[in-house]
This record gives structure tokens, C-alpha cells and sequence, in this order.
């Protein structure tokens, strides 16, 4: 299902944990859905990502991508971070299994979301052009949320593309 | 040690026993025949499926006329619910099952429900229990069908089936049984338990995919869901998987063997090794399902604070075959129905795993998992962001 | 001599190829996981079963992902007949078929009616083909499927489909074709072929009995007539058969190699020496079906003065298996529903009697069938009333 | 499906073909449901069937039960061929399968059949005392009459014990 890259950024995840001094966290997802991704930032004052850690609760393919987003993000100015794409992310994974597509997004929220966080708890406001590129974008992934909707109807229909009832 | 194979996730499927294979062969072979022709080819493929009825029949005391094949454990609950309903579709439309059936059961019912069926879903305690007196308080006038499984496939849990099938019989309510994770593992008679059909599968007994059947007591009929040639007694139409079904009649034959000399005790001596090691390894794990009215080898757990697919893909890295009803590894976006209708809430049940032995199964093989899996959860829970919350509170 | 064994009745099954046997035994020893597992030996298996809808998927130039496997090709019938029904039943409830289909087809939309559907059966012509004509005219607003099969099992006729298709295309008709006799033996391209729906089953075509395919063009939406798990995109659930689907894979890459080299000529060969030579040396018999447009390995007969199953039991005595549409022979009252839809009247009907052929088929075979079978016709004609009364007048 | 004795009956079956100097002949059954069987009769003066054929068109099991009511009948008075029950010829052949045990009243009434012509041909009244069970008995099988009237209505409904529809 996924591929070794995939496998071993999951295996052996790159910048996982707690970071003590973080001068920036952000936490997305819900843990109903099963996927909570937290990043750690310590962002220098030329606006660099000096040092980043993430912590995730979550699937195989929730952790490698949080996790090469953290490698991705790294060393970069905020500005570039935020162009992180979640596509981007997915593609230097080499890919994910369609149904954990929607993982490469919490990994692009959570890096904005941390952002977002950093000028907030130095009472800043966001600086002019900084683009949040998901927050723009409605959610395109299939969010738990409308599905606890939708299982009040139809509790146990089960995903697919061929069978209609 | 990092190459030992574990396989402990016989609920998902069980390895075909050799001497099953070994039946099975010369079905594979040189007894190609159709069963329906009449020569000597047709006499002899019969011979094999007639004996299979038997072997069947007899790992759950019924008639041989009684067990209808077919091509899956899934098939044998569609046409228990479905072929029920559209027999019965004059003398009443409402069904009652659990919420804690297996999905062949639930879209069933949810697909007659479309067709203009009614259903009612009876709840279960924290183990998953069904109480009687809820299915009793369920019946009504037009109720011609209760469905309640016999062992739960994700939490273990063993239902009170004669209760239950005597509130049916009282009420003149048809019971069916999804058996398909208990037959073969513990012991079912139908002449004893007031049970009306009763699903099972080859599969899940160490013998091959891809064949079920159903029990039909005597007098029952039934509308078919697969029409044609008169095969099965007319209920279940398609050219008899020969090989399959002679398979599941060995299989069912040493099942039946091992439930009379006492095999089923030792696995459940190492399951409960299994469950003790790892209840005192992992800190705030808990089992899910009862803690004794359960399936001779079926152990599982909610872990905190993890997902289960991590677990999985970790522990099979270790050689070690497990299952979780976490959304992830369900390829679902919800955790396990089950683990949510015995109370969990959704975080807990992500973290849900699932080992279940096997007759093969070893003393050696349990230590390797008490000992692999802790660190496992070890390292994903440092991970988490949950886990790490908790030690700062 | 008398121990020859002529199997000629691969019109009922076909004995599993050795090299068929080979692929599946893996899937029935070590590689025994559920597919749908996410581990190593779930991984395995879905390999597996990858690599077969692959190899179906070739036969008919379809694309892998439009292969649903079935537990036969009677389901595969049902689902494909049903699922459209269910699936479309807002746009229309009327299915167009003919009267020599099989009885999956059959009985499914007999089943329909009993539910609110209608149907129109087309009829053949003595050689049992449907005229495209009967097919546009049973064309109504409220027609949402039509279904004519493909090569028939009983008469080996092979049906006019690209313009029974091409008819459906145009009115906006679904069109489904019963190909489980034609599949491995005559060419089939869905990509050419106006076919939206094509049956196919393993074990006509030397894979394992008891598997089944349906292929749906994408963009068809189908009600399952299975529910349960996601299996098969959701459209057949139940655990995988992997042993018999790695077979039909198998089983299916054989057969197109086949019809690629050639094979298939060498077996119409020996079947026309099998038409000619019975015709000439048993008077008063009728070749059954399409003198031409017949599926390569099939022959069939209708004997006059003679009742089926007498020559199909005398036949086995002499070691050759052969079939017989008589009542007697399908254990029905009547005979052959399809060989009355050709016109013959029921004591003719009685008297029929099919050999079909198989890639191992040999020359010595034909011959010793030509040598065996007409002094049994002799043997029967003399105890018959008929005959006897033909010799008077 | 049919035991030892049924099928050397049907291999090898007794009194079988035509009589040239029959002094009667019953013929029973009809083509459509694909059974038809003819008695011939050699009956002496003192009703004694000296000589007995059958020809049979049908199953395996009309010929041997056809066969074993010319070996009941033979060198029995016709009040005794009479008392032939078509339970005694399938009992004498070891059983037949269910499906097949309508074959053996076909058998039963073209004895009966062949003593009505017996006296017919005599311009005789039929004996008073002699017993003609199956034509008092209503016909029990499925017969392919009833059969055919049903077809018009569920043609293609198989023969089951357990489905409805
Ligand atoms: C034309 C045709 N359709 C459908 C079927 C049913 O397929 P299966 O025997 O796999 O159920 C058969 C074979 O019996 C057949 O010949
Ligand atoms: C309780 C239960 N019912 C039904 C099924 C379905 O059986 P099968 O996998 O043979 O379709 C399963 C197995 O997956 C099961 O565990």
C-alpha cells in the first residue's frame, strides 16, 4: 500500500517529538477522526525556521507526512514554508494510497497554523503578503466532520466508486 | 529473532490446515466433475460435495439436508436476512439485529430498508453485550427476523444466543446466528440452541476463502439471492466450488476433532498469557469485549493515545501479524462500529488492535509479541501528541 | 479399450490445467493472508488477486479495475441482472432477454417480475438465433437493460452481438451479455464490442469452479446483490476466494495464449470431424444449433426415437461423458427450455444429447466416440416404441 | 444416482423389443414428458402371461422398471400380474431415486393397460373381481400435464424443496 519511502519516513520519522523551547506550536485535526498533528517551531528573528518537531496522532501515512514536512519546512523562511503545497509534500513521498491523500493536508495546516501562532504570541499581526494557502482553500478532504454527518443516515455504507444502493 | 514469523490474525483469515489441502486436491484434479452431470465425472464430484454436507452438519449437529454452501461467510448472512425477507415480505417486514454485526448483516438490512423493510438496532454494553430483554422489548407484531451473532469478529464477545433464540422462538420470530467466527472454535449444536439459521464460513477454520454456508433448519424456506440452475436445494444457484466445499468439510471434520480433545484449551491458555503479558507491559491499555465470555483465541485492546494502522505496520515490521479497527486501517474514515457501540469514544477506538491465535500457535510465538510489542507502542506514543500531553498534566 | 476415458462434456466443466493448479497452490499454503489485510501476508494476497483481474481483465481488453470477481458465473448473471435493476429502477423496470438464455438469467428476471419488474423474452430461430429486429421492437421507454448471451451452452450457437449491442447503444440501453460459455474460446474485446456487461466464469475454461466474473463498463453503477465489506469496490462483498481467483488468472492468461496460437483451430477441426462423422453414421439425427456460428468446441445433437439420458449412461458405461438437455438427464419434467425455443417438439427434445470438446481432446478420442456411440443409439432404438413403429410404416 | 440392480436392468434389460404374436399390448405414457412404455402380451386360456416384452422410451429408470414388471409378470395369472404394485417393482429393484419414482407406476399401468386390451381384443367384458389399482388410484406423479399447464405461468422455476420465490 505504501511505498518505501513512505515507510521509512513512518519507521524512522525525522523530527519527531516534543520541543522544549518552541517559540511557535500549532495543532490541527481532531482526534474523533484520528488524526491530531502537532508542530513545534523556533523560528529566529530574521522569520527563519531554525529548528522544527512535530508530534502526530495518527496513520502511517499521517506521520511520514508530517514528518517530511517538518524536513521540508526546515531552515526555510516562513514565507517559504507557507508555499509549502500539500501536493508538494505528497510528491517528495513519491506518493500516497488515494484514501490518505487528505493526510498531506493536515501537514501543510499544521505548519500555518504554527505560523499563525508565532506572530500571535508576539502580539504581531500577520504580516502583509503572507499567503495561507489551505485556510483560502475550503477543506477538500473527505473532514470526518461531514461524515459523522452523514453516518446519522447511512451508518454503515461502506466508501466506494462501483456500487450505488 | 527479527525473522519469526507471527501470525496472529486468524479472525481476518486462518491458514489452509494441510490435511484440508490435502482433501481438497484431488478436487483440483482428477475429480473435476460437475456435480450435476450425471456421469461418472458428475457422480463422483457429487459424492465429494455429499460428504462435505456431512462433515459440516456434523461440527454443528444438524441434518446434512440442512447446510446450504456458498461462496463466502458474507453471502451466508445476505441470504439468511435477505432470502428471509423476501420470503416473509407477507407476514411482516421488520427485522432486529445488534450493532454489532458484521457489515454483511448491517448493509443488508440497510439496503432493505431502502426497498421498504424496517429494522431495529438493539444496543450493547461496554462488552458488547446484547440484553435479552432489549431484543424481547424489540418484537413487534411484524417482526419476521432477529439476527444476533454468535462471537463478535472485533471484540470477541460471545452473545447469550439461547436466550436470545428462545425470546425469538417464543414470539414465533425467525433467529439467525452469524457464526462465521465462532463455529469450529467452540462448540454449537443446533438441535440444542433455538437457533433457526446459522452462518458460517471454511475460511475462518483453517480451511479455504471463498466457501460458506448456512444452516437452515428444516421447514424454513427461503427466497434466493442468486437464481438459477437448482443447485443447494434450489437456494443457492452456480456450479458447486467442489474443491472449496470438500475443503470445508475436511476442515470442519478436524475442527469439530480438536473442540472434543481439548486443543481449544491450550490456545486459550496462551491467549490468556497473551492478554495478562500485555495488560501489565502497556500502561493504560484496555481489553475490549468481555473478559470471559469471549472467542477461545480472540484477544483485543484499545491502546491510548496511538493509532492502531501505526501499531499494525510496526508490529508486522516485526514479523507480526495483527488487525485494527482504527478508520485508518480499516480504510473507513470511522473507527470500528463495534468498539463506538460498546461506548469508547472515537479517540480510544483508533487505537484499537486486534490478535487473534491459532491452532499453530505457540508458547514461543506469545513471548516474541510480549516482547516486541511494547516498544512499539513506546515509540509511537512518543509521538503522540496526546501522550506527551499527559505527562505535563 | 473399453477403459479409454473421453471426457466431452467441458460445456459443464473443464478439469483445472496443471499449470492453473501450480499458480493457486501458494494461495492455499503460505500465502494464505485476507487481502484486505494491511500487513505482509494481506499484501500478498492482494497481490495476487491484483495480478489476476490484470490477467481476466486481458482476455477481454478491458481494464483490470472493471472486473468484479463473482463466486460464479451464475452470480456474475444475477449481479449484472439485479444490480442494473436495483441500480435504475427510478428510470425503468423493463429487461429485454431471450428464451434460450440460461436459467441464472432466467430465473433472476422471473424473480424481478414477482417484485414489480417486466420483462420480454425474444424468441430464436430454429438454429437459436435472435433476430436484432425482436430486440429494437422490444425496445420500450422504460427498457433499461437488455441481455442476450453470448454463445449458447446448450445448442453452441454464438449470438449476433455486436449489432444486438450496437442496437441497445443507440436507444440508451444497457446490454449485458452471458459469456461463460464463449470466454476463453472465441475472441472477445469489450473495447470493440458495444457490451457494457459481459458474465464469465473460471472453470469453463480450465480455472477452479466456484469463481466468477463480471465485468462493468466504467461509469455503471450497480446495486450489490452481496453486501457487506468493501471488497470488489464495493460492489460483491465477502473475504476473496484468492486460491480461485489467482486460478481464474491463471486460467485466463492460458486461454487467451490459446486463441492467439491458433489452438482453437485444431479443436473445431475435431469437432467438425466429430458433427460429420456422428451424422453420418446415426440416421435420423439432427445437428442442434448454428451450423457455423457455434462456439468452437461444442457439438450437440438431438437423436430421434431415443431418450437422452439412456445414451448418456450407456455413453459413460463406455467411459465418455457427454450431456443431455433431455427432462430425465436435467432432472427437470421438461426438456431443455432452449431446444423447445429452436422449435423442436418435446420427443425429439427428449432425444438430445451434447459433446463438447476440450483443449486436450485428441483424434484417438473422436475417433473411439464415433466407434462407441452409434451401436448404443442402436441398442436404445431397439427397446423404443417409436422406432419400432417407424420400421412398421 | 441409481443403484447396482437398476442399472444392469437398464444395461442389460430383460424381455426387451418387439412380439411378433402378442395377443395384446398396452401403451402408456406420452412423448411430451418423455416416457412412453408398450406391454406386449402372450396370454394363454387359462390367463396365464405366458410371454411378456416391454419397449420403453425414456430414462434409464422407465427401462429398468420396464424390464422388471415383464420379469414380475411373466408366467402369472393376469389376476396376479394385476396385483403387481408399481411399490413392489421399485422395491424388487432396490429403490430408484425420488425424482425417478413416477417411472414406476408408468410400468404398473401398461400392465394394466395391456389386460384391458387383452379382453378388448377378445370382445370380452372385463372379468368381474379383477383390480385395476392405478386407474382407481389417481395419478400421483407430476405429470407432465399438470407440468405443462403450470409452465405457461413460472416456466423457468425449478424443482426445489427449499426456495420460494
Ligand atoms: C451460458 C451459461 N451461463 C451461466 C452459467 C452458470 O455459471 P456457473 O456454473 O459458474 O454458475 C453457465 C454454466 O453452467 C452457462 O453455461
Ligand atoms: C462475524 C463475521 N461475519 C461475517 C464475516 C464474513 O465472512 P466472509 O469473510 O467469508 O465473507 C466475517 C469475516 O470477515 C465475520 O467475522
Amino acid at each position: 500500500m505504501y511505498n518505501e519511502k513512505v515507510v521509512d519516513y513512518f519507521m524512522n520519522p525525522r523530527n519527531s517529538g516534543k520541543m522544549e523551547n518552541a517559540n511557535a506550536i500549532g495543532e490541527v485535526g481532531n482526534p474523533v477522526c484520528g488524526d491530531v498533528m502537532k508542530i513545534y517551531l523556533k523560528v529566529n528573528d530574521d522569520h527563519v525556521i531554525e529548528d522544527i518537531k512535530f508530534e502526530t496522532f495518527g496513520c502511517a501515512a499521517a506521520i511520514a507526512t508530517s514528518s517530511m514536512v517538518t524536513v521540508m519546512a526546515k531552515g526555510k523562511t516562513l514565507q517559504e514554508a507557507l508555499r509549502i503545497n500539500n501536493k508538494d509534500v505528497t510528491a517528495e513521498l513519491g506518493g500516497l494510497p488515494p484514501q490518505k491523500q487528505h493526510c498531506s493536508l493536515l501537514a501543510q495546516e499544521g505548519i500555518e497554523k504554527a505560523i499563525v501562532d508565532y506572530f500571535a504570541r508576539r502580539g504581531e499581526e500577520l504580516p502583509e503578503g503572507l499567503l495561507f494557502p489551505s485556510t483560502a482553500v475550503k477543506c477538500g478532504r473527505n473532514c470526518c466532520g461531514d461524515k459523522a454527518k452523514k453516518i446519522e443516515e447511512e451508518p454503515f455504507i461502506s466508501d466506494n466508486h462501483r456500487a450505488t444502493e | 529473532m527479527e525473522t519469526r514469523k507471527v501470525y496472529l490474525d486468524n479472525s481476518a483469515t486462518t491458514k489452509v490446515d494441510e490435511k484440508v489441502l490435502k482433501a481438497m486436491l484431488p478436487y483440483l484434479t482428477n475429480l473435476y466433475g460437475n456435480p450435476n452431470s450425471l456421469h461418472k465425472w458428475g457422480r463422483e464430484a457429487h459424492k465429494g460435495v455429499d460428504k462435505a454436507r456431512e462433515q459440516v452438519s456434523e461440527l454443528i449437529n444438524s441434518s446434512p439436508n440442512d447446510i446450504i454452501f456458498t461462496g463466502s461467510g458474507t453471502e451466508a448472512d445476505n441470504l439468511a436476512i435477505k432470502g428471509t425477507a423476501f420470503a416473509l415480505k407477507d407476514k411482516g417486514k421488520h427485522i432486529i439485529t445488534s450493532a454489532i454485526e458484521h457489515h454483511a448483516l448491517l448493509n443488508s438490512i440497510k439496503w432493505l430498508k431502502k426497498i421498504g423493510y424496517d429494522y431495529t438496532i438493539l444496543p450493547v454494553d461496554q462488552y458488547g453485550l446484547v440484553d435479552p430483554k432489549d431484543l424481547e422489548n424489540a418484537i413487534r407484531p411484524d417482526t419476521i427476523l432477529a439476527s444476533i451473532m454468535f462471537g463478535n469478529n472485533e471484540i470477541g464477545t460471545i452473545e447469550p444466543i439461547a436466550e436470545l433464540g428462545t425470546i425469538c422462538r417464543e414470539h414465533g420470530v425467525l433467529f439467525h446466528s452469524d457464526a462465521v467466527q465462532a463455529a469450529g472454535h467452540v462448540k454449537i449444536d443446533v438441535e440444542k440452541l433455538p437457533i433457526d439459521m446459522l452462518s458460517i464460513a471454511a475460511h475462518k477454520m483453517y480451511g479455504p476463502k471463498g466457501v460458506g454456508a448456512l444452516y437452515v433448519r428444516r421447514g424454513i424456506k427461503l427466497t434466493p439471492i442468486i437464481h438459477g440452475g437448482g443447485q443447494e436445494f434450489g437456494v443457492r444457484a452456480g456450479t458447486e466450488n467442489t474443491s472449496g466445499i470438500v475443503g470445508f468439510g475436511a476442515a470442519a471434520e478436524l475442527a469439530a476433532a480438536r473442540l472434543v480433545n481439548g486443543e481449544m484449551e491450550n490456545e486459550t491458555r496462551l491467549r490468556d498469557k497473551l492478554i495478562n503479558g500485555l495488560l501489565e507491559r502497556i500502561p493504560e491499555t484496555q481489553l475490549t469485549g468481555h473478559g470471559s465470555q469471549r472467542l477461545p483465541y480472540h484477544a483485543s485492546f484499545c491502546v491510548k493515545y496511538i493509532e492502531g494502522e501505526g501499531m499494525l505496520l510496526l508490529m508486522d515490521a516485526a514479523g507480526i501479524a495483527v488487525s485494527s479497527g482504527s478508520a485508518c486501517a480499516s480504510g473507513n474514515l470511522e473507527p470500528s462500529h463495534v468498539l463506538l457501540a460498546c461506548g469508547l469514544d472515537h479517540a480510544t477506538a483508533h487505537g484499537s488492535v486486534r490478535l487473534t491465535l491459532g491452532h499453530t500457535t505457540t508458547e514461543e510465538d506469545i513471548d516474541y509479541v510480549l516482547e516486541k510489542f511494547p516498544p512499539i507502542v513506546e515509540k509511537l506514543r512518543l509521538m503522540s501528541p496526546f501522550y506527551d500531553k499527559k505527562n505535563k498534566n
